[in-house]
């Protein structure tokens, strides 16, 4: 086959395979949510509920779109595509299976990097765009938050890459055929899951929109598809996140038996679930305390991680 | 000033005034039930108890009475004593024996005294299980409704009705837990402030039976400070409105004029607020005056109305605007720029209009002030020259009555009687009471308590008039002619006159005559020439005459002659029922001469159903706007409901039509404020309206002042059957208060005055916290401002005396009586009023009717230019020989102009 | 720490315990017959309607729901002659209930009200009125108050003498 | 590889460009945003991928962040916009367009002299920008930290100070200035 098609198709596939997960997570976590509640939670429309994405999908196309007066409005329209463009975007380095992913670059996690920063303007722009106190509240929120997660996002990749001397990702996973580098890199694993919570502003670290406190942060103001960018964005987020890990930490897309792609998606999978079940379990702290945990406890971590691993890897001489 | 102890603590105190009344001034929450601050203290109902200590080292004191004890220099009392706590528990506990369990269905219910006063002596559980005493009510005529089982045997409404008010036939019978206040047997009250009972009351005994067929409670009644629409005295009101519906009319005090009280057609007469007859929808009116039989008005919208009324107008030749006495100054100033000076007529007959003027200039241009209700009341001698003011003033009538009683009071006093002290005051007078003198055409309301009373022609009475000037003062004219003992009591009159200190004279245009107006002034004036503040009080027939008066227009008589002599062809009519001014055959004769009539008016009428477009105009309830009152006081009304559909105040309706055809074009003027100051701008001597009330961006902390009360109910149902979402409620450009419940709880101007209620006082009794001391004046002073200021320097007297009435072979002169219940145009269509209404009949003298071999009852029939009218005879022996009467303004002879000739 | 890897392990084993949802359409929860659900107007043992329209219900509504209109008929007993509440405002507080003196408003068990358009949330007296006494038995305004109405004379509620004639003295 | 690198400059100059005469600081921004973008991607082009990816997730994305909360954090309305456009009226850019000229002027005089841009990429490893930076220019490294960090303190510095200026300018009391309320005599019901 002509490797563009060849491309194309996969491309396709990410994208259709992507976005129909999005939809299924909205049901799963319902679903999971209320299993963990002692609730049976959505289970009218389709077998055991399933169908309620594609209600969901049709009730956010057919809503009012509605876009205040006195919002910025370029930068109102522009901030919810932000998000899920880019967090598609930073979907086509993932390696899916052996030598399978749409792009291979060799600066692969720097790639990931650079996206999911640029994921936040999203809810930034959002924020402030909307005119409207919460929203920029919530906006601001974002920006601190992101920028304190960040600084250690990258520093907890560090110590994979020092492990693998590559950048590239499909070279990572291979370098995990031994061992997972989670085991060597657990300090690393747990800072990025930290990091990773925080760039997708999932609960426990959904600051941003705070419903209790800022009503809905910075979506406050937004309906109807807009809104619902910003919803397949944060799962769609979620997922990168999870699939990230599993490349990074979890051997990616190794397993026995099983074909790699299955394993690099039960893999993914398990981490979603996990991160559901963290909404379900651990209540949100309080914004100064997020930031305090970050700049006092989880930055030195970070460094002396980094420091450590390079000290054992230079002592190994390479 | 006197300064007393209250609880240990000293306060400022007039020691004119008893305890209670200072205790409530002073903020305190007394509970009391027979004391009233204008019926004075009687210390019946035993409710006001209080510690009163000798002086400092005083602990034991002892329990009195507060209404019955004066606020002395050095009172030490004690309102919180356990003692009188408890005595004012069981007080209350001991009238609530006997009081049935009906709140729910008690129209006094949420503004029950006896409820307030309940909670604020803390009767809270009724501990009596035994049997309770009742009562068979009485049917007390259209107004009032009679429940005798909650009576707590206070006897306000006896000393009321009969010490205030002078009626006769109610009273107190029976004995002990028996004690019953009702008329011997069932029947209509006769006094014309029957109504009064039903505040007077502390409890449900007297209820209002208008507002009984259309129940609303007090806290749903949407209201706004209004003047009342039926005479000319502006009696301020409030307006109770619910579900688009004036519902009940309550009295609002105003220190100078009304009081406490109004007349029972101020109270009872709104109802043609929600009559079926109500023009609620422009009308237009093909081919009205083509055909003989008109042909059925067709309602239309207000666009396509205005756009037909500014076609006729645009072709018109020359429109002349006909103007109104009861309509409001601001619509008759609009109509009048709107057609001009040269074409503006102020609807009035041609001598009515004249006896205004000069009316209007006595009041201008001599040095004698006009007098308020309230100078009336104080007054310690009283001429009444002329005018029938229990029909036509029925409220002047009331404080007359007072008046009289000013001289025993002042001999009480001297015995030591403080002024509160009601019961006492009367075992000193007796029967002994000032100087009222009345002269009239026959016998009237007031004579029970009249000095003496003259019944004359209507030309006599002014000569009796001007010989009583000419005794007070030697440059007055002579009278010639006068007979001896008519001479013996203008001298006895003017003798009174010139020891009182407050003379005041009271006359009015009822009868027609210039004279009479001019004799009253020489009164006034000869008094004024002898060092005494005398005061003068004109009666003018309706709520604004004064106000149209002012606006110089010319009388219709011109505004006929201008259609006759084919000059005219269009005419505006505002609020103006020709049919009721002048003679039939005149009017039919002007209307038919005009190619094109717009009418603006609230109820169909004759007039209205000839014109070619008619505009719903807004009544008082719907309106806001000013009128002037009998001592040319300008009083601003407001719209106490939102006004529905296309109903909208005259000068409104007038702008749009000023505006011109283009839908973009404002009109002239969008608001009441720009009306007022372009009337202002116009009309110097009206300067005064602007401040008759604030403008419409007065706010008090911000905020406007709330139409509902605070527990206004049903607001998210009252509309629901229409649509469920709730439509926000009418903005109102025109005046400081808003159509809701929310805004400033602040005590409002009284001109703004639109409730009565403050925490635990639920009743009107609350208009206490809304005095400046209870009893006196308003707070912020009372509304409204005079207009005209008397000049200092001295008129010349009237010279021109009228000849003494002489008959003229077999024609009588007819005189129109007026009907506190039926002369007014308005208040005839509320239904209660008009079960009052009698049957039209024609007053004979007893000379006459015996001359003739009429005896009472018997049907005469009375030819006036030409046309037969059929009535029974009501023989008169005091009425002046050569001289009929019959009611005024009555179906079947409504646009006679009195005095006319008739004969039988 | 610890404790958030104790909730997480706690919050997980939930997943096999018990649901507590109830399927509502098909089961039916258990409402206690007290329980505050849709407002009826009742009529005392004679038939007659208990409501005096005395508007109590309509001022103690905190969301000002009711919305009434008294009437009287010929014997001078009052009803209302409409009476509306907007369900779509109601908050099912009961005060009415409370404050009503004639036990004519009453909240029953009935919780199925919903409508797909919120005009017919609106209910008028002929769907408010129903053909009982409801929660409570027995009870007539009219025996206890002192107002005459057709049928009752004054004196002839409970606890109440003949009425006086004060035409005599004793 | 050409047209991509033209197209991306020219991106890069316009939007630049807005950066500079653009009157709301936030659409500013995101000008300036979509221009680092686009020098990453001239330096990606150019080879250099890794300087690429550093300049999006620093500048782009930490430094820009970092510039829009202290903007949001600016209550910017209407005024500064007035001020914003008196600043860059016609007049305004008389200077800066001369200077922009001779810089144009040597640009051209630069190329035509034989300069040229590389049209095909080395890969340039990240090992090597990490060589290159901790060897050749190593002091220019530490130098730009020292400045980083005298910017970093003296910013703390400020920030000190501006609070104690405003504790100590607090008034004492509060303001005596209360609004005319109604007022509520004795027993009023104010």
């Amino acid at each position: 086959m002509n490797p563009t098609i060849q491309t194309l198709l996969l491309i396709q596939g990410v994208l259709v395979g992507l976005l129909t997960l999005a939809g299924l997570l909205v049901w799963v976590e319902r679903r999971l949510l209320a299993l963990w509640q002692d609730r049976l939670g959505p289970n009218r429309c389709g077998p055991g509920g399933i169908l309620i994405f594609v209600a969901d999908g049709i009730k956010m196309f057919t809503k009012e779109d509605w876009i205040p007066p006195g919002s910025d409005k370029p930068v109102f329209v522009m901030a919810p595509a932000i998000i899920v463009v880019t967090a598609l975007i930073a979907f086509t380095i993932i390696p899916l299976a052996p030598g399978v992913s749409i792009l291979d670059l060799n600066i692969g996690i720097l790639f990931f990097l650079a996206l999911s920063s640029m994921g936040i303007y999203s809810t930034v722009l959002g924020g402030w765009a909307s005119n409207n106190k919460y929203s920029l509240l919530g906006g601001l929120r974002m920006s601190a938050q992101m920028f304190s997660y960040e600084v250690f996002m990258g520093l907890s990749l560090m110590g994979v890459v020092i492990l693998s001397g590559s950048l590239n990702l499909h070279d990572i996973v291979k370098a995990q055929s031994g061992m997972w580098f989670v085991v060597p890199q657990f300090l690393g694993f747990l800072i990025f899951l930290f990091a990773g919570l925080a760039e997708t502003h999932r609960l426990p670290f959904d600051m941003p929109e705070a419903e209790s406190e800022l009503i809905a942060g910075y979506h406050t103001e937004y309906s109807s598809m807009k809104f619902g960018m910003f919803f397949v964005g944060e799962y769609v987020g979620v997922t990168l996140i999870s699939a990230i890990i599993v490349t990074l930490f979890f051997g990616g897309w190794q397993g026995p038996l099983l074909p790699p792609v299955v394993w690099f998606f039960l893999k993914t999978m398990c981490f979603i679930l996990f991160f559901i079940l963290l909404r379900a379990a651990i209540p949100r702290p309080r914004f100064d305390q997020l930031l305090a945990w970050g700049w006092k406890f989880v930055l030195p971590v970070a460094l002396l991680n980094l420091i450590a691993t390079g000290a054992i890897a230079l002592a190994r001489g390479n | 000033m006197a300064t007393i102890h209250i609880d240990g603590k000293p306060y400022e105190a007039d020691p004119e005034k008893n305890l209670l009344q200072t205790s409530l001034t002073l903020g305190f929450d007394l509970p009391y039930f027979c004391w009233h601050p204008a019926l004075g203290s009687v210390g019946a109902c035993r409710q006001c108890a209080v510690r009163q200590y000798r002086n400092e080292e005083d602990t034991q004191g002892q329990i009195v009475m507060a209404c019955m004890v004066p606020a002395a220099d050095g009172t030490r009392i004690s309102i919180e004593d356990e003692e009188a706590r408890e005595f004012r528990r069981s007080v209350i506990e001991w009238l609530m024996v006997n009081h049935p369990h009906d709140c729910a269905v008690c129209d006094e219910g949420g503004e029950c005294h006896l409820q307030d006063m309940t909670v604020m002596t803390g009767h809270a559980y009724r501990r009596f299980r035994f049997r309770k005493r009742t009562f068979n009510n009485q049917y007390l005529g259209p107004f009032i409704n009679h429940e005798m089982n909650r009576c707590i045997q206070c006897y306000r409404c006896v000393r009321y009705y009969k010490d205030y008010a002078g009626g006769r036939d109610l009273d107190a019978f029976a004995s002990h837990n028996h004690v019953y206040f009702g008329r011997s047997e069932d029947g209509i009250l006769e006094n014309e402030f029957s109504g009064n009972l039903v505040e007077v009351c502390p409890t449900g005994v007297f209820t209002d039976k208008t507002l009984k067929t259309h129940y609303t409670r007090k806290w749903d009644l949407q209201s706004a400070p209004s003047v009342c629409a039926h005479c000319s005295l502006g009696c301020n009101t409030l307006v109770g409105t619910r579900y688009g519906g004036a519902r009940r009319i309550l009295n609002r005090y105003h220190y100078d004029i009304n009081g406490y009280f109004l007349c029972d057609r101020g109270r009872y007469g709104y109802e043609f607020v929600n009559r079926p007859e109500r023009i609620r929808h422009p009308l237009l009116h093909e081919g009205a005056h083509d055909t003989e039989t008109y042909s059925k008005p067709e309602t239309c919208s207000a666009d396509v109305a205005l756009k037909e009324a500014r076609i006729r107008l645009r072709r018109a030749n020359r429109i002349i605007g006909i103007g109104s006495p009861r309509a409001s100054l601001e619509s008759n100033y609009a109509l009048r720029s709107l057609v001009g000076e040269d074409n503006f007529f102020n609807g009035l007959p041609a001598a009515e209009s004249h006896l205004v003027t000069v009316a209007l200039e006595i009041l201008r241009h001599g040095p004698v002030r006009s007098a308020s209700l309230r100078e009336i009341e104080e007054a310690d001698a009283v001429l009444v020259l002329g005018e029938d003011i229990t029909q036509t003033a029925p409220r002047m009538a009331l404080a007359v009555r007072q008046s009289v009683m000013r001289t025993p009071r002042e001999t009480a006093r001297k015995l030591g009687v403080p002024a509160w002290h009601d019961r006492a005051i009367r075992d000193v007078a007796q029967s002994d009471r000032g100087p009222l003198f009345i002269a009239a055409i026959d016998e009237t309301r007031l004579d029970d308590v009249s000095t003496a009373a003259i019944t004359r022609a209507p030309n006599d009475l002014a000569r009796f008039g001007f010989a009583v000037a000419r005794a007070l003062h030697p440059e007055a004219p002579p009278v010639d002619g006068l007979s001896e003992s008519d001479t013996t009591l203008a001298r006895q009159v003017s003798d009174a006159l010139a020891n009182a200190d407050h003379p005041v004279i009271i006359t009015g245009t009822g009868l027609g005559n210039e004279a009479l107006l001019q004799a009253a002034a020489n009164v006034a004036w000869a008094l004024l020439r002898c060092e005494k503040p005398a005061a003068l009080a004109f009666v003018v027939p309706e709520a604004n005459t004064f106000g149209a008066g002012m606006l110089d227009g010319r009388p219709l008589r011109e505004a006929y002659d201008a259609v006759s002599s084919g000059d005219a062809d269009t005419a505006i009519i505002l609020e103006n029922d020709l049919y009721q001014r002048t003679h039939d055959v005149d009017v039919d004769r002007f209307l038919g001469g005009l190619k094109s009539i717009i009418a603006l008016d609230s109820l169909r009428n004759a007039t209205t159903d000839r014109a070619h477009v008619v505009l719903p105009a807004g009544t008082f309830a719907e309106s806001d706007g000013t009128f002037v009152n009998n001592e040319t006081r300008a009083q601003r009304f407001f719209q106490a409901l939102p006004p529905e559909g296309d109903i909208a105040e005259s000068w409104r309706w007038l702008g749009r039509l000023a505006a011109g055809s283009a839908p973009s074009e404002e009109p002239a003027w969008k608001y009441l404020d720009t009306i007022i100051d372009a009337m202002v701008a116009d009309y110097p001597e009206l300067r005064g309206v602007r401040d008759a009330a604030p403008s419409a961006d007065f706010r008090s902390n911000g905020a406007r002042f709330p139409r509902s009360p605070r527990r206004f109910s049903g607001r998210t149902a009252i509309h629901a059957q229409f649509d469920v979402n709730e439509p926000s409620p009418p903005a109102d450009h025109d005046s400081p208060l808003s159509f809701s419940m929310e805004g400033s709880t602040a005590v409002p101007p009284a001109s703004l005055v639109s409730h009565y209620w403050s925490p635990g006082w639920n009743s009107v009794q609350a208009l206490n916290k809304f005095q400046e001391e209870v009893g006196g004046a308003n707070r912020g002073g009372p509304p409204g401002i005079c207009l005209i200021q008397p000049e200092k320097n001295l008129h010349p007297f009237f010279t021109e005396i009228p000849a003494t009435f002489r008959r003229s072979g077999e024609k009588f002169v007819v005189l129109g009586l007026p009907h506190i219940f039926g002369s007014d145009e308005l208040s005839r269509h509320a239904p209660a009023l008009a079960e009052r209404i009698p049957h039209a009949y024609v007053t004979i003298s007893d000379a006459d009717a015996r001359a003739r071999g009429v005896s009472e009852g018997d049907q005469l029939v009375l030819r006036i230019f030409g046309r037969e009218h059929k009535l029974p005879a009501r023989i008169r022996p005091k009425l002046a020989p050569g001289i009929l009467g019959i009611p005024m303004g009555f179906p079947g002879h409504a646009g006679l102009v009195f005095p006319v000739d008739g004969h039988l | 720490m610890f404790s958030m890897l104790k909730t997480l392990w706690l919050v997980f084993k939930h997943a096999f315990h018990k649901r507590v949802t109830i399927q509502y359409p098909e089961e039916k929860a258990y409402l206690a017959p007290r329980y505050r659900g849709r407002i009826v107007l009742t009529r005392d043992p004679d038939g007659g309607e208990r409501c005096v329209a005395c508007y109590l219900c309509a001022v103690v509504c905190p969301v000002d729901c009711i919305a009434l209109d008294s009437a009287e008929d010929r014997h001078g007993r009052r009803y209302p002659s409409t009476f509306r509440i907007n369900f779509s405002r109601c908050i099912y507080c009961g005060f009415c209930e409370e404050a009503c003196p004639t036990y004519a408003i009453q909240l029953v068990p009935d919780v199925e009200m919903a409508e797909y358009n919120r005009q017919d949330m609106v209910y008028e007296k002929e769907h408010l009125l129903i053909n009982g006494q409801g929660k409570y038995h027995g009870y007539n305004y009219y025996k206890v108050a002192g107002l005459a109405i057709g049928g009752k004379a004054k004196g002839e509620a409970e606890n109440e003498t003949p009425p006086v004639d004060p035409k005599s003295l004793f | 590889m050409e047209t991509a690198f033209y197209i991306v400059a020219a991106i890069a100059v316009l939007t630049t460009l807005r950066v500079v005469t653009h009157t709301n600081a936030v659409h500013a921004l995101i000008y300036f945003i979509v221009s680092l973008l686009s020098m990453a991607l001239l330096f990606y082009l150019l080879g250099a991928p890794f300087v690429a990816a550093l300049e999006v997730i620093i500048y782009a994305g930490a430094i820009m962040v970092l510039f829009l909360f202290a903007l949001m954090m600016l209550n910017i309305g209407t005024a500064q916009d007035e001020q914003e456009r008196s600043w860059t009226r016609p007049g305004v850019w008389v200077g800066p367009g001369l200077v922009s000229a001779v810089l144009l002027g040597v640009l051209g005089w630069v190329i035509s002299e034989g300069g040229q841009v590389r049209g095909q990429s080395d890969y340039v490893a990240p090992s090597e920008v990490g060589v290159a930076l901790f060897g050749p220019y190593l002091v220019a490294v530490q130098l730009a930290a020292l400045l980083l960090l005298a910017g970093l303190i003296g910013a703390s510095h400020l920030r000190r100070h501006e609070r104690r200026t405003i504790m100590s300018d607090e008034p004492a009391e509060p303001s005596s200035d209360r609004s005319t309320g109604s007022k509520t005599g004795k027993g009023g019901i104010g």
